[in-house]
């Protein structure tokens, strides 16, 4: 029960969100254009995070479909700022050896001649530690 | 020396709970003075004050702490009880102990070590205190209402019913107010015109009352019971004595091409009008700006056609002083601007509207006299989506932190009325909560959702999008089937917050009456005193204290009516005794503290003064304590020293200092 | 001795506070029940502007290791413009202060309105954070003469 | 006048364009762009987590070059200028961070947010100016119907980027006025194109390039305009370039007259 207590701590640490002044009105998922590819919404972020299940948050696949597109950021009523959690939650993942969700392996078939750098080192910053 | 009580409310548990009253009254025994002391449950309750008088007569007491709650709440009580026990009641001090100590600490020794601290500065301060005694002020019987809405309106008639004269003072050229502007109303769906226009002409025909609109407050000055209040009636280039309000004038006028205020800017109105067609006064006005004639100097047709020979384009700007016993503000609300929620597309397309403005085109004498239809082609819509709480409960800052309160209840009007007129159209509300206290509230939103078959769906939207086709997209979700959802729509109605009148924070500082970061003024008491502002002689009616819908409304002007009634049915006014006071002997006669008084309270006697002996003739302030309010400005300017606060004495606070610091 | 050296910083604060809003305002914060320090001890004044320097000198003199001025904001006084003149005193007693040895962080002026009990308390708690790390004040021994 | 300058990787590689033409404008127009000098990689996106210091130091230090050269500093690709323009309010505003990044860059004079973070269009629109642009259009692009897509970089979170009402800008649509074409207005030009995701997750994005492509066409654009060389690279590869995608830069040097000297050198 510790360690989930204390990875809610770090998810509310690393993303510097009150997950308590959420008022539950789904702007965020409203406004999010990876919404069908997540199996946890961006508004359950917010409560999983209050129901300290992590667990469930770092296994989800939602943390890769995030585009980090700030909509939700920027429409949230409440400040709260769900893409952050997200973000926070792909964090903890990330930071344990191994745990990436792109290895360079994979990245050959992956590219094509026109593939911008950016592109690349955007996806290594997020999916990497 | 004095002989002072010291009594402790233990305020239930409030302050029990968390201050050892026992030790705090035992403590005060070796306080300088202080011959009595003792706690009890309810100091306040008849039972408590009681015991207070009881302790005066048998002990002689000389002045008196009570360690309470907030002075603010009960100082009255105390010193009223005082006075019954024959003591003077400005001899009376309160040491706040519940608000500024219980109900903020949780460590009992703590919370009683700073209690104690608390009585010991009181005690100090009665030590030094004096028995004032306050003078008298005359009040003038005569009301003054801002605001000419439902709320000014309301309160002017209870006003005026109970005798008295009252003005009221409205911006536009027409009372009638928000109210007018809506076409039904909920929850039993009356004609809003229909049950407000009969007020309007009866409070119009009052013989108590008399209106002036396009009229605005200019400047005020005086304190309760004796206001003086400046009032700039805007030129009308009418006069209102010939006009019959044939209404030629504004047929014929060329200039038609601004936008209408009363339909929300969503049709256009002619350069000399009337709001609408039952304004009171049934009076034109000429808007300068559009005029032709007052802008290029050719035109001059209204005046040829009126054959009333009322148009005078020479008319100025008139200023009316009044004299006022009290004030009343009925300011009222305007919609926030939608600038910051372009997600929503208000700016981006004209299908996508604010309630206010379905009001408007649901309303017969509308842009759209009454027809449900898009605003870009003129089409009847099939699809139409509400989304609520545009702005309202917020903690960014781009919207209100608040709850508008009444959006709820009128999106579930405009849905059920739209679903009754035209079966064919589909209703979709996206929701946060349904909120709907008041009586019959619930079961009209559920006859939306049940009778009328209108689809409430839990979840906001995210954006509107404008398609090619004119039709608008949806995106929003639904919460409880965890779904997002894209519905195509043909009408957009934003529910958005309400505010306060912008022009009320101006007049707000006019009255210093106290005023909250949104804008809504300050009651004197959340629940007891809710229609009052803490400045004595300024009441509050209707939406400028917060919002609220028309009963509320309604009973609140009521409300503020009595408050001012009950003050001008006084013929005398006990005025603060707590005034500035000026020693001749130490007063050098340099003017400073005239120059900083804001009430021109202070002026200056030559006079003979006998000075330890010596005889001089000088020049020395003296206050006027029917005008002085005791702000204390003059005490800290005064070089010298001479001029001192009676019940804020420099001794005084010095001694709150020092009992504080010990 | 050691166990003094130890003995937690008990600061002593005097806030002034004028009776229309900031007193008003703390008590909004007591009735919401927004706790700051018991170190602050509120004294009552009818405006911001009764405030005299010579409260605030003597509060120092008499150990005070803060004192701060709340008064409404600027534009609401309800005597019209006694906040303005306790801002420009202020102004000029507190740069005189931090000349003698009382530094800036130990005096404060703040506007809270009757509606504001969040910020009466959220600036408590800073203001008594700040004295905190400020440590006693020790500077103004030629002020007390020791007695 | 003189500014520091930012190009960022994907402008040295991938999208020289991008930047050639840039360059060739400003000089047309009258300032000068000073490329800092050993700068190094943004990291592409800004780091969200309130504990990532190390990440944003390469940032911190372009920025603290540009504030001891005394100049501003322009970006042009959108994700170097969030990310810097993000950074830079971290150091100014965030305590926390500004200490720690401070600590490990162990400068003469700490960095504290202090140079002005400039988008290339910024300079266009509030230094030089759109009416002065439009004096300066040799070769007006009239009757061209241009969508202008923004994506989500430029604009997101309005608060700390500044740079145009976050969900209704209008700055691109002001230049392509400026150069003589007509602005196309359509809803999906703030949606995002995909990202990164695209990398591994093609079909989502080929979605999301799908929506913003046919809103645009629906609305009558004949090509888009972007600053972003990913919304780019997405909007190309995931529409098979059903709508022409450019660089805004492009547009501006080809209405400058100076189109040439780019193509030609």
């Amino acid at each position: 029960m510790s360690t989930l207590n204390n990875q809610t701590e770090q998810v509310k640490e690393i993303s510097g969100v009150n997950p308590l002044k959420c008022m539950k009105c789904g702007k965020c998922s409203a406004s999010c254009p990876s919404f069908n590819e997540m199996d946890i919404k961006p508004h359950q972020f917010v409560s999983y995070v209050q129901n300290e299940d992590i667990e469930a948050l770092v296994n989800s696949k939602s943390l890769w479909k995030c585009l980090s597109c700030f909509a939700c950021v920027e429409r949230c009523p409440r400040d709260v700022k769900p893409g952050k959690l997200i973000d926070a939650a792909r964090q903890i993942v990330i930071r344990q050896k191994g745990q990436d969700y792109l290895s360079p392996n994979e990245i050959p078939e992956l590219l094509d001649p026109e593939i911008p750098q950016q592109l690349l080192v955007s996806a290594f910053r997020r999916y990497r530690r | 020396m004095q002989r002072i009580g010291v009594f402790v409310c233990h305020c239930g548990t409030n302050i029990a709970a968390t201050v050892d009253v026992a030790k705090v009254a035992e403590m005060a025994l070796n306080e300088q003075g202080v011959v009595h002391a003792e706690d009890y449950q309810y100091m306040c309750s008849e039972a408590g004050q009681a015991k207070i008088q009881a302790a005066i007569k048998e002990k002689n007491l000389t002045g008196i702490v009570v360690c309470s709650c907030s002075p603010r709440m009960h100082e009255t009580t105390f010193r009223e009880a005082a006075e019954r026990a024959g003591l003077n009641p400005y001899m009376v001090e309160i040491a706040n102990i519940r608000e500024h100590c219980s109900w903020i600490h949780k460590d009992v020794e703590e919370a009683t070590k700073k209690a104690v601290i608390l009585m010991r500065a009181a005690v100090a301060k009665v030590n030094l205190n004096a028995p004032l005694k306050p003078g008298e002020s005359r009040v003038t019987k005569r009301a003054l209402v801002i605001g000419g809405g439902i709320a000014g309106i309301q309160t002017a008639l209870d006003i005026a019913d109970a005798g008295y004269k009252v003005d009221i003072v409205e911006k536009t050229p027409s009372i009638g107010g928000r109210m007018s502007q809506l076409d039904k109303t909920f929850p039993t769906l009356d004609c809003s015109a229909c049950i407000l226009t009969p007020k309007m002409v009866e409070v119009n025909k009052h013989e108590n009352v008399t209106i002036y609109t396009y009229s605005e407050v200019e400047k005020v000055s005086g304190f309760v019971g004796d206001f003086t209040v400046d009032i700039r009636k805007k030129a009308r280039s009418v006069d209102m004595d010939k006009c019959t309000g044939c209404g030629v004038c504004q047929e014929k006028c060329p200039s038609k091409k601004t936008l209408s205020e009363f339909n929300r800017g969503l049709n256009t109105r002619s350069a000399i009008y009337t709001p609408f067609a039952q304004a009171i006064p049934n009076v034109p006005v000429i808007d300068r700006d559009s005029c032709m004639k007052f802008q290029t100097g050719k035109c001059g047709v209204c005046s040829k056609v009126c054959q009333a020979g009322a148009i005078d384009y020479e008319q100025q700007d008139e200023i009316i002083t009044e004299k006022y016993g009290a004030i009343v503000v009925a300011t009222g609300f305007d919609m926030i601007k939608l600038d910051n929620y372009d997600e929503y597309a208000y700016s981006q397309s004209p299908d996508v509207i604010t309630s206010l403005e379905l009001e408007r085109v649901m309303n017969a004498a509308g842009p759209t006299k009454g027809h449900l239809e898009r605003l870009s082609d003129g089409k009847a819509p099939k699809e139409m989506v509400f989304i609520q709480c545009v702005g309202s409960r917020c903690s960014d800052d781009r919207g209100k932190s608040y709850c508008s309160k009444i959006c709820c209840m009128y999106t579930a009007k405009h849905a059920m009325l739209i679903r009754d007129k035209y079966p064919d159209v589909n209703v979709t509300v996206f929701y946060i909560d349904v909120r709907t206290p008041g009586k019959n509230f619930d079961e009209f939103y559920r006859r939306a959702v049940e009778d009328y078959g209108v689809n409430y769906i839990k979840g906001q939207v995210g954006k509107v999008i404008p398609q090619p086709d004119g039709k608008l997209l949806v995106r929003g979700v639904d919460l409880i089937d965890n779904k997002q959802i894209l519905k195509e729509a043909d009408m957009v109605v934003l529910a958005a917050a309400i505010e306060p009148n912008p022009d009320v924070r101006k007049i707000a500082t006019m009255l210093t009456a106290s005023i909250d970061t949104n804008n809504f003024l300050t009651e004197a008491h959340a629940k007891l005193r809710p229609v009052e502002s803490p400045t004595a002689g300024i009441f509050l009616s209707g939406v400028c204290q917060g919002p609220k819908d028309i009963p509320e409304t309604v009973s609140q002007a009521g409300a503020a009516a009595v408050k001012a009634i009950g003050l001008l049915a006084k013929d005398k006014l006990m005025t603060n005794p707590c005034t500035a006071h000026s020693d001749e002997l130490m007063c050098n006669g340099c003017s400073q503290c005239a120059n900083v008084c804001p009430y021109g309270a202070i002026s200056y006697e030559v006079k003979e003064i006998n000075d330890h002996g010596v005889r001089e003739t000088r020049r020395v302030a003296v206050v006027n304590n029917a005008l002085c309010q005791g702000c204390g400005a003059c005490t800290v300017t005064c070089p010298s020293g001479a001029m001192d606060l009676q019940g804020f004495s420099n001794r005084q606070i010095l001694a709150e200092v020092d009992a504080i610091c010990r | 001795m050691s166990i003094e050296a130890n003995e937690e910083f008990k600061p002593k604060i005097v806030a002034f506070c004028c009776n229309w809003c900031s007193y008003a305002g703390a008590d909004l914060a007591g009735s919401s029940r927004l706790a700051y320090p018991a170190d602050v001890k509120i004294i009552r004044v009818p405006c911001s502007c009764r405030v005299n320097p010579m409260f605030i000198l003597r509060a120092f003199e008499k150990g005070a290791d803060g004192v701060i001025l709340c008064g409404c904001h600027p534009g609401d006084c309800h005597y019209s413009t006694g906040n303005f003149y306790a801002r420009r005193r202020m102004t000029m007693l507190f740069s005189m202060l931090d000349y003698m040895g009382v530094e800036n962080g130990r005096t404060r002026v703040e506007w809270v309105s009757a509606a504001e009990g969040v910020k009466f308390s959220t600036t408590m708690n800073e203001f008594v954070q700040k004295i905190h790390s400020l440590g006693k004040n020790v500077r103004l021994g030629d002020l007390r003469c020791r007695n | 006048m003189k500014y520091s300058y930012y190009p960022g990787c994907t402008l040295k590689n991938k999208a020289k364009d991008l930047d050639a033409y840039a360059r060739a404008s400003a000089r047309a127009l009258g300032f000068e762009l000073e490329e800092i000098e050993n700068w190094q990689c943004c990291g592409g996106v800004y780091p969200l987590g309130s504990d990532e210091i190390a990440t944003k130091l390469s940032s911190v230090r372009v920025l603290n070059e540009a504030k001891e050269k005394g100049q501003s500093l322009i970006t042009l690709c959108s994700a170097c200028h969030h990310v810097i323009k993000r950074v830079n309010d971290d150091m100014k505003n965030v305590e926390d961070i500004r200490t720690r990044a401070n600590n490990y860059m162990q400068l003469e004079e700490p960095y504290a947010g202090e140079t002005e973070v400039l988008h290339f269009l910024e300079v266009l629109r509030d230094v030089v100016g759109f009416d002065k642009l439009r004096e300066k259009v040799t070769n007006p692009l009239t009757g061209k119907k241009i969508g202008a897509y923004y994506g989500c970089l430029l604009l997101r979170p309005g608060k700390i980027l500044e740079f145009d009402n976050p969900e209704n800008p209008k700055i691109l649509e002001d230049f392509i006025r400026a150069i003589g074409a007509e602005p196309v207005i359509y809803p999906y030009r703030n949606e995002c194109c995909g990202g990164y995701i695209s990398l591994k997750e093609g079909e989502i994005a080929k979605d999301m390039c799908g929506n913003i492509v046919d809103s645009a066409e629906g609305f009558g654009a004949q090509m888009l305009i972007t600053a972003c060389p990913l919304c780019m690279y997405n909007l190309k590869k995931s529409t098979d370039e059903a709508l022409p995608v450019i660089y805004f830069t492009e547009l501006l040097a080809e209405a400058l007259g100076v189109k040439g000297e780019v193509d030609n050198a």
